[in-house]
């Protein structure tokens, strides 16, 4: 299984905001007329969004994983939550506005395997339901939140034939109670290979035991950007060769790359 | 009006525009390109080049500030050979003059740098990055003592021929005692600015954001700053300067020349902007179209009618 | 959990809140409370006091910057006569604690204000600007010379028994060693920072913008210098720190305490939000009480667990 | 004729903008709910308007003189140049938002006696038309723009029973050809007092003329604001008393204490 390797594809445009919807007080998906971006886009890549009239004062753009692309429409979609300031100007943003985007971005999840087990914490979720989306094969999808409000993700995305739907919550108000390792731990000795993309340590306790149990595993990581093309070495994460960047080497990794003595 | 002449000379390196890229937003200089073409760029600086490989700083290495960005990659690069073999082939090939940067953490180590670098073809001029700790001086910076930064520049002048910048640290009481000192030394270039030493601190974490905690600061907010050393340089020295400190547009860019720069680089304005190369080209030949200047060289320094010491208080 | 408390004890001058008015931006102390109340400030800092008015630099006197503000003010003030006769009697019945920033050309200047201020009722403490151009030294700032340094505070010290803050500029090579010199020549608190030295050109008129050339630069574009200088000096000395520099939230002030500041001043974020000091209250407050933390004191330089030397390159 | 005081009525708060009109590429004009700013408003007065979504990149407020302020509706308005980042950003404000305005601030026009002339130099029209509103008197009112897509303020605000209107540009494209100053010049023989406002040039030569021909006369003056209240001391203008404050001494000013040699 090779990661996909797109550096050459990246375009840098204005694209089109067809599509906004916010989802209760916390997230945004945003649907882009942007075909350059939309028919190179693999599972696990990512887009840079410029957030939109912060003048200098933001002088970054924000990271998001592509949530969904359509090569046929040119349609692109991003999912994220509202934490501060770049997510709440590109919620503001209306439709029919154009935003400046960088993409697509890194590299992605190899395809996965019949059988293979894909595990989103929160949103997390975001490059994985893409990876689902992109395959026929038979997957088990396990979607852990904290509360059924963070079930943010509508479910006609996630609600495809090839998959098995695990909705898990912290509290019990929706789906299983407990959280996504639980489950995780339940499917992994069915599993045949493991995708996983949530908060680090979801990620740790997922990377060890596939170690553990030799269950092939990657892992989608985060960490603060600043160029998002491999540059700045801004974006480290320590790894059994060294530093690497999430931005270009990553931010899909193999678990035992990233997370070789148990964490990076 | 004809196209107004945007070529400037720079301690020896002919540029066919003002504008460079500052050495570390722009990487080994082959990840833009991929992206944005880099034909608007007179010159690439390469991201500081140690003889051996450094690791660099813990993450988290990068935090967004008001206005700007604060940094502690801490150098990580491959060394000098991976530069060599792999990168420099490449770079020759993009079109841009290659000027690299160097970086040591004894006087000895930039010296090793430069004398290898000395001859190579593809290599345009060095620049000396003078703000790294010395490790036989408690880690205090080269760049902050002028006895130091005239060690560290004669040893590197002493083994090239190649046009030599100097690019000096912020954090100093007197800059222009230290560019005085860089241009004795040897300096054709003075570079300037660095980044400012900060930090900023996570009140949830109730610790320094930055693995490394202490960062450079760049960007936007730090921009009034080296527009001022620059000013004060300028007066001091009479090599060309290099300017540079969060320019984000063209007008931007004419600040720094007016306030007596040849040439200016753009850093932390890549993330903002990757097209800004092509912008502030396009901006800078409308402005002086727009006001019937042949040539980016009549404005060098315009600004500068009765040159001034005031120190506001 | 009941309300926590506030209250701390900068170098003797018992303060019911941690916040200050920083000098400059409040004025003469006067004219903000007439439109916001002052009850949520420890103290307020009144613009620096010369022997003799001082008129002050031309105009434009300020600009706009990426997130900060350039400011020649040039301390202009109606000197030491006027305050007392006029401002002082006034201030008394504000309510908050009364500091005067006390300015001078000359280390006889400064030495005659804190001298006609010792004892007067009303003053609570001195707070000595050490960023005035010394005439007799070229017009350097005292403050950017450690033997300056030691001259003006123990000059000062001699003639006042009142608790004496010492305000550091942050254009010099090692701030450090300037606090740690005032420390020792009898400052009771240190207080940073002032403004960084900084300009801006207008390239339609091709001159500076500002009236005097160059400016002091603050607002939050400066605030992770200050804060880094903060961490610093709280390394460096045990007397307690004082810290400003683009304060515009109780999250940031909580950065100054946590890198070591006892308490902060409020300076160009009065622009912002003349109600910024109710508000950095409440949120100072509220942050504690989340936490069920019951006193402020308690979280001084809570970020430095291991105190960091490490310099970025 | 005494100038008028109004700090100790000064407040700061959240007023709901009511209405926006956007006059041509480059005028804008914004009605505030604001009792207690219009009631206490004297002609010549300016407001402080905190610039809206621009977190701390734009950490001052504007001024702007205000445009008309009525007591019984408590609405208050204000007529500006979009000209840089916090004009626009003001623009784009929606009629429902709330904005932080601070106000009124400075010391306002004298009373005219009947006979005034009031000279409006381009934008400077402003506290002009709030004076000439506010009076029952017979005025003469002087309006000079370049062009005619400069007259920017709409008549009904200034087409009052008791004023003479003189609208001139320089192309002739509107009203008289030639300038502010020339009608002035002409005009001011039989003027009892002026009022002007406008550029710096225009109003030098006003206050020239003025003092040459012993007119008693008032300019507002511009400057660089921080605090508004006379706190920072950053908007000094040379007067014939020392550096005065355009914010809290001014801005208006006789002529005769700020064009002491001709130019301050
Ligand atoms: C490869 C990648 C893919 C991502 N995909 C998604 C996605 O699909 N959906 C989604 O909701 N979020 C995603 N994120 C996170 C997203 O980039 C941040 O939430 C966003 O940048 C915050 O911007 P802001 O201006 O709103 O927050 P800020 O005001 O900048 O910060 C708010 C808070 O978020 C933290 N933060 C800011 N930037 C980052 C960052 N790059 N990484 C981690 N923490 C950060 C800050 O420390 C702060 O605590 C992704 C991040 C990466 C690196
Ligand atoms: C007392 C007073 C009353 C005013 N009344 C009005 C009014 O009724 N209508 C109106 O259109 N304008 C008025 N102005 C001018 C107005 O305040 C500025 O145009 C506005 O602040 C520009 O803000 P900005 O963010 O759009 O521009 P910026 O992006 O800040 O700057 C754009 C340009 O305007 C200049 N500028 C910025 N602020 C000022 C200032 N305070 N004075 C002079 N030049 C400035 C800058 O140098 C720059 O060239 C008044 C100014 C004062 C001091
Ligand atoms: C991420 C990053 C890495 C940098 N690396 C280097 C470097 O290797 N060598 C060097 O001399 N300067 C380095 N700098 C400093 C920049 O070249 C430049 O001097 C500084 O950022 C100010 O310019 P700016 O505000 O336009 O970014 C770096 C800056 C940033 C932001
Ligand atoms: C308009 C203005 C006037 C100032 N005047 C003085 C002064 O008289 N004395 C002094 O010690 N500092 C003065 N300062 C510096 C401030 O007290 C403060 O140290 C600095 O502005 C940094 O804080 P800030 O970013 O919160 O404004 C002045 C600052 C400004 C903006
Ligand atoms: S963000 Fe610049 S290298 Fe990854
Ligand atoms: S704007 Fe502060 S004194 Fe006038």
């Amino acid at each position: 299984m090779r990661l996909l390797e797109a550096l050459n594809r990246v375009s840098l445009g204005q694209y089109t905001l067809l599509e906004k919807e916010i989802i209760g007080s916390q997230y945004c998906r945003l649907v882009f007329l942007a075909p350059s971006v939309a028919g190179a886009a693999q599972p696990g890549q990512f887009v840079m969004i410029y957030p939109p009239n912060a003048g200098v004062q933001k002088i970054l753009p924000r990271p998001f994983s592509i949530f969904a692309a359509d090569r046929e429409t040119g349609q692109l979609t991003v999912f994220f939550r509202i934490i501060g300031t770049g997510t709440a100007l590109l919620s503001l943003s209306e439709p029919g506005t154009e935003l400046k985007i960088m993409g697509p971005l890194g590299k992605g999840f190899p395809v996965p395997p019949a059988g293979s087990l894909l595990v989103a914490g929160g949103i997390g979720m975001a490059p994985l339901v893409f990876l689902a989306a992109s395959v026929k094969v038979e997957l088990n999808f396990i979607y852990g939140v904290a509360n059924s409000e963070q079930f943010s993700c509508p479910l006609d995305y996630i609600n495809q034939p090839n998959l098995v739907l695990h909705e898990v919550t912290e509290d019990g108000s929706r789906g299983e109670l407990g959280s996504a390792v639980d489950l995780f731990r339940r499917l992994l000795p069915r599993a045949e290979a493991v995708f996983a993309c949530g908060p680090r340590t979801m990620l740790e306790i997922v990377a060890r035991d596939c170690l553990d149990s030799g269950v092939a595993a990657w892992v989608s990581l985060e960490e603060r950007m600043a160029c998002g093309i491999g540059a700045c070495r801004g974006c480290a994460v320590m790894t059994k060769n060294g530093y690497q960047r999430v931005c270009s080497d990553g931010p899909v990794f193999p678990v035992e790359e990233v997370f070789f003595h148990g964490r990076t | 009006m004809a196209e107004p002449d945007l070529r400037v000379n720079l301690g020896g390196i002919k540029l066919q525009t003002p504008i460079l890229a500052a050495s570390g937003p722009y990487g080994s200089g082959l990840e833009y390109p991929k992206m944005a073409p880099c034909g608007a760029l007179g010159a690439i600086i390469v991201k500081g080049i140690s003889v051996d490989p450094w690791l660099g700083n813990p993450p988290p290495r990068l935090v967004e500030t008001a206005s700007g960005l604060l940094n502690s990659i801490g150098l990580q690069n491959p060394g000098l050979k991976f530069f060599v073999d792999h990168d420099l082939p490449a770079l020759r090939k993009l079109g841009p003059k290659i000027i690299v940067n160097i970086i040591g953490r004894t006087v000895e180590e930039y010296a090793a740098v430069a004398s290898e670098l000395n001859g190579l073809p593809g290599v345009d001029g060095l620049e000396v990055n003078i703000s790294c700790p010395n490790l036989k001086a408690g880690g205090m910076a080269f760049g902050t003592n002028p006895a130091l930064t005239a060690e560290v520049v004669k040893a590197v002048r002493a083994k090239t021929v190649l046009p030599l910048l100097v690019k000096l640290t912020p954090n100093v009481t007197d800059i222009a005692l230290i560019a005085k000192t860089a241009e004795e030394a040897g300096a054709d270039v003075i570079s300037l600015i660095n980044t400012l030493s900060g930090m900023l601190i996570d009140i949830e974490k109730v610790e320094p954001v930055l693995g490394n905690a202490f960062g450079g600061l760049s960007g936007p907010a730090i921009m009034p700053v080296a527009l001022k050393m620059v000013w004060q340089v300028a007066e001091t020295v009479s090599v060309p300067i290099l300017g540079m400190g969060g320019i984000t547009s063209a007008e931007d860019a004419l600040q720094f020349i007016m306030a007596g720069a040849r040439a200016v680089a753009l850093g932390s304005g890549l993330f903002y902007d990757p097209a800004l190369p092509d912008k502030v080209k396009k901006g800078i030949a409308g402005y002086l179209q727009r006001r019937g200047i042949s040539s980016l060289s009549l404005i060098e320094g315009s600004a500068r009618k009765g040159d001034t010491n005031n120190e506001p208080c």
